[in-house]
């Protein structure tokens, strides 16, 4: 991941994106951050904390519960000149601004005819696993990549949210940045300078032969555990984080298909109409004749997410099930 | 042109069209349209090289009577004389 | 109730016109009966039915022109046979407007499903790629279907008459030389026979008239000018397909496509083993000194390998010519996606009799393979028949 | 804060180039709007086409007191809008011809006008849509120390939608330099006033906000232009955010057809008498800053301004269908 010779430390998902944040707000006198509670609350996952000593309440903006008022805003400033990053609070309360996400931000270098652009960066926590119910566990990321004129980005690991930031805000687009919640207490090292990545390619998390394991976000680390069980088994499989899923890198993932012959998506997204179904129409258009067999698919179950632990740990894809698919797929035959 | 002057200008003609044969272990009274797998396309470039090669022109009628080293040894050394 | 619906005669067929009806109400019809002649852009058609039943009404006129897809006639069908139809529950569709705009999708009637072979897309790519034979492969994956790994465990199929020694499995057998025309052979074969639904046909010739044409002919020939007995053949099968040219085309997506010019595979043995059977293009157009030449410069060329692509490719039928080895009768497998093959055995003098009196004549076995999908009996029957005639008369050719 | 009625329009300050230009103005989207419906009528336009005639006097009255420098943001109801900001007739109606030379290169059609040079933002065809954009707009302003105005048209059916209520809130909460607009012509669609309001005094709700808000007689031009004047330079002055409520009718269909089954034509011809258009022509000559003469030229000037925007329209040309994926995203970096 980094060069051995950098010094090394060990930080955390929310960190990194912490770290990532102040970075840009010391670079650029344009940006700032404005949401619920990210200035005096020290955000809701704790991510801007410390900011608003740092940078002031200009900057670390604190917004009223009013997600399409600041969104809007949000555009506004952007095309106004400046580079907000907008946090809304969690995917969940974006439908509440949706309006504004697909409607205008989507829309406005479109339907000006190429004159205003929108350089907004959206952060918003996303997932599930923590037992907090329906209303507060989407993954959405797949929904919102369906739209044109937006970028979704879906950081896994501690190097992309310190990197994908920074790039984000380069682009002279708008950019939906999907943090999973799950991920802010990892840890991992990093270079001390650590810094920008594209945000334009998967990364080949593993290598294998057997079989290509196709996920993002927080389901990688349940891709990586499963291989290495069936590693032991003898099985190798080969794991992509998709990384973006606007515009997708399906080259990354075709190339696999094409060195293991055999397809997983793992997705916490639902099944139908989702990012998997995307993913895998692709494979079917560029890789069908490369399939040893069909194209398979681990996505939460078709519910909205139960409260309880057993539950919600059922609904949604899980390493053992991912294992299980594997070896069905790979030793089908004896 | 005697018997043994004709003999390698047929098996070279033989070898053209058969390259992976050696005709000069056939055996003379063997027939060498099955021996060397020769078919009726083969058998016209045969005669055409014969006649390009002796300037006799081998009439269909008497394709028939051209089935053997020792025939056609026979026939050509007859029309050559 | 069944609708007789104007068809699709063509990708670029969007109407026709009806010429006449060959049937009137109150008929019997069977499924495949010509009930009606169409004329479209390109000729009047016999339009046949595709259900067995009592005509019912007829809604288009003689002289009318309609979209492809609109009803022309009412079928009352029979009591169902025993066989299940996938449509029997389905509702009568209404009748769509005699002029629509746009044309109704014709109802599409699946054929009970045939056992096919389950392999994986990867798995029928190597399989080709290596000559195997899917239908001998044993099928481990899931629903017993061919993944790459039973492939891979397999052993290349090796050719029937071939006395292949048998090789353990896990062994990797040696090549020859000649392996990947050999597996492209048994690809072609393979497929040809799981696919194609062949369908046999014989007849004897008289080859007296034939023959003694072509002696007179080559005594008026220098010898390198004089003309093998199988260019006649080549010649009455081009002007045979010309009579009946359903045979002389490709089945491709599940329709039968008839091509336009003739251009007649030659099957031609290799020396080194193996054989190819490249086109001698446009054969209706040539005469037998040309078509002599051409077979010449085809034969010679193949045998140095010196053929050129649309040769491989463009056969829209071929001729298998065994007679040389004393083969009597060969009935050969058809190259895909040709819908035709036509057969030669060698010539024998055999007793035959004609107006009462038997004599002694060469005899031809010609024979014909036929894609049943694309062709029927009569049709491939009036073909042979053809075949013949031209045959009798040597000097048209 | 209780919201001000304006008193007495200062129409005894009109001099008579002024008298002329508003009526100039007023006249040209009139005109304008009428060829709109003509165009519609022979398929050279289509998609929806939303006509201001009526409310002239609120774009025209509004937009006097706006410099070059400031922004404005408006709805699916912004031919007058765009053409008194300064987009060309002729680009407009190339626009809703969908032809590339238009104003937003045949992409927007009527309803989404766009002009970066005078920084018209549109366009907006969701009810209520373009208010946070405005708030974001005049927040990059008040950030960037820049002394502007954004200006930010709706009708009164935005009201009732929560982003009405949350710009409000944040305008004011974050005091940044906007100017509220709310055109109210009485009907959302085809849904009057009383039947989506539970307080139909518009003005009053703002005021709940503590924002500095006036009607005024959206009918009247002078009496439009000189409370923007006030508002405008309120905000200009940093004074933070100011709301316009200008009450007016819109004389034709909401779209280009509908049945107007909600509502009376007796309404409407009792309102037509009041057509601001006419009314400023007669007070003018009365007071004898316009003559007869006058209108006629102005007339004149106008229909050979329309004509000439046709005729551009018809001339310009369509984009390559190539070109149906450009700028769904940026081409090349920002600057």
């Amino acid at each position: 991941m980094i060069d051995g010779e950098q010094a090394l430390r060990t930080i955390t998902y929310r960190e990194a994106v912490r770290e990532a944040l102040r970075e840009a707000l010391q670079k650029d006198e344009r940006v700032f951050l404005m949401g619920e509670d990210v200035g005096r609350y020290g955000g809701c996952f704790a991510v801007s904390k410390g900011l608003l000593e740092a940078f002031g309440p200009e900057r670390i903006r604190d917004t009223p519960l009013s997600e399409s008022g600041f969104v809007g805003a949000g555009i506004g400033a952007a095309l106004g000149g400046m580079r907000p990053i907008v946090e809304v609070m969690t995917v969940n309360f974006s439908l509440l601004c949706a309006d504004q996400i697909i409607n205008n931000a989507a829309v406005y270098l479109y339907m000006s005819g190429g004159q205003f652009n929108v350089p907004l960066v959206i952060r918003l926590a996303t997932g599930g696993g923590r037992q907090l119910a329906a209303q507060h566990s989407r993954s959405l990321e797949g929904w919102y990549a369906h739209i044109p004129g937006i970028k979704i980005l879906s950081p896994a690991t501690v190097e992309d949210a310190r990197g994908m930031l920074w790039t984000a805000l380069q682009d002279p687009d708008p950019v939906l940045i999907f943090e999973n919640s799950g991920l802010y207490n990892m840890e991992a090292t990093l270079g001390a300078d650590a810094g920008p990545v594209d945000i334009h390619q998967a990364r080949v998390r593993r290598a294998g032969r057997d079989i290509s394991i196709i996920t993002y976000s927080a389901s990688l680390y349940k891709a990586l555990e499963a291989a290495e069980t069936l590693a032991k088994e003898g099985i190798e499989a080969e794991v992509i984080d998709l990384r973006t899923l606007r515009p997708l890198d399906e080259r990354t993932f075709l190339e696999s298909v094409a060195r293991t012959h055999r397809a997983l998506i793992v997705d916490e997204g639902w099944r139908s109409g989702g990012i998997s179904a995307e993913i895998a129409s692709r494979i079917m258009e560029g890789a069908f004749y490369e399939l040893d067999a069909p194209v398979a698919r681990l996505c939460s179950q078709e519910a909205p997410m139960p409260y309880a632990k057993h539950m919600e740990d059922a609904v949604l894809p899980q390493a053992a099930g991912i294992v299980d698919l594997v070896r069905h797929m790979v030793n089908a035959h004896g | 042109m005697n018997i043994d002057e004709i003999k390698p200008v047929i098996f070279g003609i033989l070898r053209g069209i058969a390259p992976e044969s050696d005709p000069s272990t056939l055996d003379p009274d063997e027939n060498i349209r099955q021996a060397l797998d020769i078919d009726s396309f083969d058998a016209l470039n045969f005669f055409v090289r014969i006649n390009d090669t002796f300037g006799i022109s081998v009439p269909e009628s008497d394709y028939g009577q051209l089935n053997t080293m020792s025939e056609i040894l026979g026939y050509l050394s007859n029309r050559m004389e | 109730m069944a609708e007789f619906r104007m068809p699709s005669l063509g990708s670029d067929m969007e109407a026709g016109t009806l010429l006449e009806w060959r049937v009137k109400p109150g008929d019997r019809v069977r499924r495949r009966d010509v009930i009606a002649v169409v004329e479209t852009e390109k000729a009047a058609i016999e339009i046949e039915v595709y259900a067995d039943g009592i005509v019912e009404r007829l809604l288009v006129q003689p002289g009318e022109k309609v979209p492809v897809g609109t009803v022309m006639a009412i079928i009352r069908t029979e009591a169902e046979p025993d066989t299940p139809r996938p449509t029997a529950s389905e509702p009568v569709s209404p009748p769509a407007p005699a002029k629509a705009a746009t044309p109704e999708p014709m109802e599409i009637q699946f054929p009970a499903a045939d056992r096919r072979i389950k392999a994986s897309p990867y798995a029928r790519r190597l399989a080709a790629h290596r000559g195997i034979d899917l239908g001998a492969v044993q099928g481990t994956g899931p629903g017993g279907a061919i993944s790459a790994a039973d492939i891979q465990r397999a052993v290349p199929s090796a050719p029937a008459e071939e006395k292949s020694r048998p090789v353990p499995a896990e062994d990797k057998p040696a090549e020859g030389p000649h392996t990947a025309m050999r597996r492209a052979i048994a690809a072609a074969m393979a497929r040809s026979k799981r696919e194609i639904p062949h369908a046999y046909f014989q007849t004897r010739i008289d080859m007296q008239r034939t023959l003694d044409w072509l002696a007179a002919e080559n005594l008026k020939r220098p010898i390198q000018n004089r003309i093998l007995p199988v260019v006649p053949l080549i010649r009455a099968v081009s002007l045979a397909l010309e009579e009946v040219p359903e045979l002389n085309g490709f089945w491709v997506e599940g329709r039968h496509r008839i091509a336009e010019a003739i251009h007649i595979g030659f099957v031609i043995n290799l020396r080194q083993g193996g054989l190819i059977a490249p086109a001698l293009l446009n054969t209706a157009q040539k005469g037998v000194d040309e078509l002599m030449a051409g077979l010449r410069d085809l034969i010679t060329r193949a045998r140095s390998g010196g053929l050129r692509s649309s040769e491989m490719t463009e056969a829209t039928i071929t001729i298998t010519n065994l007679g040389e080895r004393g083969v009597e009768t060969v009935f050969g497998i058809i190259y895909p996606p040709q819908v035709a093959l036509v057969g030669f055995g060698k010539i024998t003098d055999q007793p035959w009799c004609e107006n009462g009196m038997l004599g002694i004549r060469p005899i031809l076995t010609a024979t014909l393979s036929a894609d049943h999908r694309a062709v029927d009996g009569h049709r491939c029957a009036l073909f042979l028949d053809a075949l013949n005639r031209r045959l009798q008369e040597p000097s048209t050719l | 804060m209780k919201p001000k009625r304006t008193g007495k329009p200062e129409a005894a300050a009109v001099d008579r180039d002024h008298a002329l230009h508003l009526l100039r103005a007023m006249t040209r989207i009139r005109r304008l709007e009428e060829k709109c419906a003509e165009l519609y009528s022979a398929m050279k336009i289509r998609g929806f086409l939303h006509l201001y005639d009526g409310q002239e006097a609120v774009a025209v009255g509004v937009m006097q007191a706006l410099t070059p420098e400031d922004a404005v943001v408006a709805t699916y109801r912004e031919h007058a809008h765009a053409l008194i900001r300064g987009v060309s007739a002729g680009s407009i109606l190339a626009e809703m011809y969908g032809k590339q030379e238009g104003c937003s290169r045949g992409r927007g059609g009527s309803m989404h006008l766009f002009d970066q040079e005078t920084r018209f933002y549109g366009g907006n065809a969701i009810v209520g849509g373009g208010l946070p954009i405005a708030v974001g707009l005049a927040l990059a302003d008040k950030m960037q120390g820049r002394v502007r105005v954004t200006c930010c048209f709706f009708g009164e059916g935005a009201v009732a939608e929560g982003e009405f209520h949350e710009s409000l809130n944040l305008a004011v909460l974050w005091q940044v330099p906007v100017l509220f607009v709310c055109e109210n012509n009485l009907y959302a669609m085809g849904t009057a006033l009383e039947f989506e309001h539970a307080v139909t005094d518009i003005a009053r709700k703002a005021a709940c906000y503590d924002l500095p808000s006036t009607a005024v007689d959206g009918m009247d031009v002078l009496a439009v232009e000189t409370a923007a004047a006030r508002a405008v330079a309120a905000v200009r002055a940093g004074e933070g955010p100011q709301f316009l409520e200008c009450r007016t009718y819109r004389f034709r269909a909401h779209s280009m057809y509908d049945a107007e089954l909600y509502r009376s034509k007796d309404e409407v011809r009792q309102w037509k008498k009041r057509g601001p258009i006419a009314t400023f022509t007669q007070k003018m000559k009365r007071r004898g800053r316009l003559a007869d003469a006058d209108v006629k030229a102005i007339e004149g000037e106008v229909a050979r301004e329309i004509e000439g925007a046709v005729a551009f329209a018809e001339a310009c040309t369509w984009e390559p269908v190539e070109d149906a994926t450009r700028f769904v995203y940026s081409e090349g970096r920002m600057p």
